[in-house]
């Protein structure tokens, strides 16, 4: 018989390193889209130039080349980062640029007359960024970073590429050790799906809690 | 080993056959994402509770899990209750399904950022539901979400390799394939490089100019 | 004797724990029109959204025409309305707003004729006509390709007018309908409804603050505060003998400071 | 020529090897612990060389020689078998573990098959993983590119066989055995091996460089398989001993023929 | 003499192929209350924006305190103003929108307070009690705590009024500032303005179609009408004797209406 609590202490183990990933990942991602976004904005066109080719290069090329380049590729230059290091560091530039377009979209779905008052009471460019255009466009794009978030979450599972055993890859190692494929893929199917929950909770309530007061505005 | 242009022009039709699968797999499972993001948008804002729920839940499952998996069950799984489908089918449904619940997102964010005045001044005119969506509240609520609709279909783009876990000869499974044939890894796999890198340029290009044309509304 | 056309009864409306109308009744005859005064944050945007189903009500019951507008008669009771008979109940009402609320991603002249083209399958060429009829009047024919964000306060306005009046509702609700207009255009709106009531029989609502433009409009005025109805009344009653205390204070500074009312 | 890999490895007192997820040539406990023929292969020849523990981690086959080539890991063991062109990327130690080619088709092979050249015939088609061994024999045996399907996993080329999506499965005799016990299908038939297929072998592979390493870990393997301690590992996971012992490193990496 | 503190000289400003204004030069002197008034579309709210620097101009030169505006001294000769030119520039001038812009995801009184905190570094006790104190000015203070989108139309134009004033600029830009107020509270709008210019030395301009409140407010009018200067004066001079036959046509509608002017 199948010992199956011990392959099931696998596919957790494998949960645990997903968690690791994503959390680190999204942290990374965040900071990077912010960077970014706001850098494609720039009047400075040195800045918006940077950010455009950090944009474009890591939504032109897929994931599995960034994370083999961060992994096999960076020791040759001196740089060797652990398995982990060099997870988080693709996953997050990855996501990062996807999500950058999104800060930038949203900043721009901010109205002009926004911007006038701003000019009006004579506050500075980046006054009004920070008080009054991004906590407006932030509405805008937390949707859009839940959905980045949750493909972050999914697009861990490469990470076997570099021999960090994730859930999926733990789930991939049961499945031909044990012959069974419906165990590990129904366990790490609903896994996935708690996790994305989570996700989706807390973005919607961070959402319902910055919306507050809005209702007149927004529908 | 050494850059073999005659290696080159030799697996040239091979790669193009490639390049034609992923291009159609990507356009077809575009607009199905298109249609069916836009269908989850409008059905999870039903007045009728239990299919806004049901749609909700089933759209919140597919976005939570692995693509990687959804594809498996589609193939693999559905046969057993006899829905045998062609590889390029399945694969085209799997893309259409799993971005449909990203782009289903995108469409919900726009859609809240439409004045509330808006869906009142379209009351006022005594428009139907349907007129108010298609005449009023979609025209302005599309265009601002052009730029993150179109990081999904590079995305898409992207992820077709995944398709060959279930035989859909797409480049890249062209690619290893000729590879493991001559046993020459360096032009394939460069190839596939370029080409992916030569058609998210091409791609971005298009849809920045769509986001040009159609991006803002001003009010 | 007719029945009126409008008839509120007892409605109350609260937003949060902020009490904004509190049993008020009033009824509005077929072909009347009616103006709507009183201070700021009185409720009178709110009674207009009400009548045009924007906000739903606490209790009470509208009826429009006799026929309820908030509920509809089901096995023999009334239960609150669904959205088609809402939908259906609209088709009497249209509104201009207070900002204007146009339709930013259209011309002036497809933010008229959208309305009577889907809601009466009027023909394009016919509801163009009407459209620049329409514009004409108030004065906007020239911009009819200009989009929204091109026009001036006034134009805006304009064009608001011009989209309500299009689809010709029984009822007509105005909420601060001259507010962006100068003396010069709230003399020519005033004569395009003028027009307007004499060709159709429309029924108008009217919320201003503008106590001369009520005066020359209405039939009759009502006065607003707190939510409630404080006096109403024949303009030339109300503005030169107003009975109540409070109407006398909100119209003595008016006329202290040598307004026309 | 000192050996100052082996040196490192014995003061550091484990070895990284890099192993595959395909029993039985490695088999992964329910708790987590590492065994197959492979490892097992590679753990006692360390030993002896005096390094005491093997650590093994599981990687896809496309990512074992540049994990070498980066320093990842120090040695690969899993069944990655040796082909002229690989010979030239790492360096090999001898033979370890052998297999010939068998197929999965419906109970009774309905359509007969006996070789890969059989597939041409009348356009049946065939599953084989890609980029692997079968793949390239079936289309040197002239089956046209549409008939060769490509298959990511075991699990699957056994399911789509029994859709009768395929109309077989091509793996080695050992990976498709596995298969086959577990799957526990009636309908289902192994034919081994296939005719005209050639045998293949892995070995250990190094990163190249550490030639001084492969070529102790090939003393002490060479003792292994005289005293028959060789056979006694590998051949409880149904590998055949005498097979590894029959050919060598230099005949395989020759270039084809 | 003093020196004027807004100098315009022969500005033009087209919108596409729309010229709005066309060599139009005009002088504010320090202290003045200035209304400009004329039908609408006539340019009124683009001049004020050109003061606001929230569109640039096409050709001409515009002055404040002596100092250019849109242009600055570089090399000896002008060159077109840099960002941080106008930031600075912008220092000295307020205003206050037809719309409002209020900022929506803010209360009303952190919508007056942000300002003063940030470009003049007012600590946040001391902000407030201002804020407090200018919203009580305009009857606003119960609300402080609101966020825009609970506000009727007149409680958002004098929470907009309150946000502007807090900042105290030299100059003040008021765009139609009294549309959606009843005349009970433009005579409270008119109070506070008067109180304000009485307490500090601020330079108003103001945009408005209420006569009324132009001749109440105003120490001259200016009469546009296609981005021209048709007439301007004194109040009393210009409502009761206008020159030129464009103003006379304007003016005799109102008065004909029986609109005190
Ligand atoms: N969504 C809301 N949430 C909370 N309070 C609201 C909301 N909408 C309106 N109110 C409050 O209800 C009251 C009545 O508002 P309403 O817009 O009807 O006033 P009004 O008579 O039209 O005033 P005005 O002449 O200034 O436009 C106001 O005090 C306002 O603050
Ligand atoms: N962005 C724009 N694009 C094109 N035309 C514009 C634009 N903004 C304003 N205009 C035009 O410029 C003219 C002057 O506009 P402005 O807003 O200054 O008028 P106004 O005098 O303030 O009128 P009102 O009293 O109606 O507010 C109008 O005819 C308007 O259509
Ligand atoms: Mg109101
Ligand atoms: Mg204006």
């Amino acid at each position: 018989m199948t010992d199956w609590s011990g392959y099931l202490s696998l596919i957790l183990q494998g949960a645990v390193v997903t968690v690791q990933l994503t959390v680190m990942g999204s942290a990374l991602a965040l900071v990077m889209a912010f960077v970014a976004g706001l850098g494609r904005l720039s009047r400075f066109a040195g800045l918006r130039w940077l950010a455009t080719a950090y944009i474009e290069f890591f939504r032109g090329t897929s994931i599995f080349v960034q994370l083999f380049f961060a992994y096999f590729v960076l020791p040759f230059a001196g740089i060797s980062l652990t398995p982990l290091q060099a997870g988080v560091l693709a996953l997050g530039l990855n996501v990062g640029a996807y999500a950058a377009e999104v800060v930038r979209g949203a900043i721009l779905s901010i109205g002009k007359e926004q911007y006038e008052a701003c000019i009006a009471l004579n506050l500075s460019r980046w006054q009004c960024m920070r008080r009054i255009i991004v906590p407006q466009a932030l509405l805008v794009m937390l949707p859009t970073f839940g959905n980045n978030a949750i493909e972050l979450l999914k697009a861990t599972s490469v990470v076997s590429l570099i021999s960090l055993a994730d859930m999926t890859f733990q789930a991939n190692i049961v499945r031909s050790q044990t012959g069974n494929t419906l165990f590990p893929f129904a366990t790490i199917l609903i896994l996935y799906f708690a996790f994305a929950m989570i996700i989706t909770f807390s973005i919607r309530a961070l959402e319902r809690r910055m919306a507050r007061g809005l209702d007149g505005v927004r529908n | 080993m050494e850059w073999d242009w005659n290696f080159v022009w030799q697996i040239m039709p091979t790669l193009i056959e490639g390049v034609k699968i992923t291009i159609l797999a990507t356009l077809l499972g575009s607009v199905l994402a298109a249609v069916v993001g836009l269908g989850i948008a409008l059905g999870r804002r039903s007045p009728n509770r239990i299919l806004a729920r049901g749609i909700g839940f089933v759209a919140e499952f597919i976005r939570g899990t692995p693509l990687l998996v959804q594809l498996y069950f589609i193939f693999y799984v559905l046969p057993d209750i006899g829905i045998l489908l062609s590889p390029l089918v399945a694969g085209v449904i799997g893309l259409g399904l799993h971005y449909g619940t990203y782009t289903a997102e995108v469409y919900r964010a726009g859609i809240d950022n439409v004045p509330r005045g808006q869906w009142e001044a379209a009351k006022a005119c005594n428009l139907s539901a349907r007129q108010t969506w298609t005449r009023v509240i979609l025209p302005q609520a599309i265009p601002p979400m052009i730029p993150a609709l179109a990081n999904y279909f590079i995305a898409m783009f992207k992820e077709t390799p995944l398709l060959s876990a279930i035989t859909v000869l797409e480049l890249m499974n062209q690619a290893k394939s000729v590879a493991n044939t001559y046993y020459r890894y360096i032009e394939p796999i460069t190839l596939v490089g370029a080409f992916f890198l030569a058609i998210s340029l091409v791609a971005v290009v298009l849809l920045r100019w769509l986001e040009h044309r159609y991006g803002r509304v001003e009010r | 004797m007719t029945e009126p056309i409008i008839k509120i009864d007892a409605i109350s409306k609260s937003f949060g724990n902020f009490q904004v109308l509190d049993g008020l009744s009033m009824q509005v005859m077929p072909r009347e029109k009616l103006a709507l005064i009183g201070p700021s944050g009185s409720g009178k945007t709110t009674i207009l959204r009400i009548l045009m189903t924007l906000e739903r009500i606490d209790a009470g019951h509208i009826a429009i025409e006799g026929e309820q507008l908030y509920h509809m008669p089901k096995n023999g009771g009334l239960v609150a309305a669904d959205e088609r008979h809402l939908t259906k109940m609209r088709q009497k009402i249209g509104m201009v707003f207070q900002l204007f609320n146009l339709f930013p991603h259209m011309s002036v002249i497809d933010n008229v004729t959208l309305a009577p083209m889907l809601t009466k399958g009027v023909a394009r060429a016919a509801a163009e006509k009407r459209a620049m009829e329409l514009l004409d009047m108030v004065g906007m024919s020239e911009k009819a390709k200009a989009m929204p964000a091109q026009l001036s306060g006034g134009q805006k306005q304009r064009v608001a007018i011009a989209r309500a009046l299009a689809l010709q509702p029984k009822i007509m609700l105005f909420d601060e309908v001259t507010s962006a207009l100068d003396p010069e255009l709230v003399e020519e709106v005033l004569n395009v409804l003028w027009k307007l009531c004499a060709e159709t029989d429309m029924t108008m609502l009217l919320v201003t603050h503008e106590m001369g433009f009520a005066h020359d409009f209405a039939d009759r005025v009502l006065f607003f505060d707190r939510g409630k109805i404080v006096e109403e009344g024949k303009p030339d009653e109300m503005f030169s003998n107003p009975k109540q205390e409070r109407t006398q204070t909100f119209l003595r500074k008016i006329i202290a400071a040598g307004h026309r009312v | 020529q000192d050996n100052a890999k082996l040196e490192q490895l014995k003061a550091q007192g484990f070895a990284r090897v890099a192993i595959a997820n395909e029993p039985p040539y490695t088999a992964v406990g329910a708790d987590g612990k590492v065994s197959g023929a492979a490892p097992d292969v590679a753990r006692e020849v360390f030993k002896r060389l005096g390094v005491p523990d093997i650590v093994a981690s599981i990687s896809e086959y496309g990512a074992m020689i540049p994990g070498l080539q980066a320093g990842r890991h120090d040695v690969v063991t899993a069944g990655l078998f040796m082909k002229p062109e690989r010979c030239a990327a790492v360096v090999y130690s001898e033979p370890v573990l052998c297999d010939a080619e068998a197929l999965l088709v419906k109970k009774g092979n309905p359509k007969g098959f006996k070789s890969y050249a059989d597939f041409a015939k009348d356009g049946a088609t065939v599953g084989a993983p890609g980029g692997g061994t079968e793949e390239k024999l079936a289309l040197d045996a002239g089956v046209p590119r549409a008939q060769v399907i490509v298959v990511p996993d075991g699990q699957s080329g056994l399911k789509m066989v029994q859709d009768g999506r395929i109309d077989a499965y091509s793996l080695p005799v050992l990976s498709i055995n596995d298969l086959m016990k577990k799957a526990a299908d009636e309908n289902l038939e192994v034919i081994a091996p296939v005719e005209g297929a050639p045998v293949y072998c892995d070995g250990a592979a190094f990163k190249k460089g550490d030639e001084a390493l492969r070529d102790a870990f090939n003393v002490e393997l060479a003792k292994m398989k005289e005293s028959g301690e060789f056979a006694k590992i590998i051949e409880p996971y149904g590998f055949s001993a005498a097979a590894a012992m029959s050919t060598t490193t230099a005949k395989l990496c020759a270039p084809a023929q």
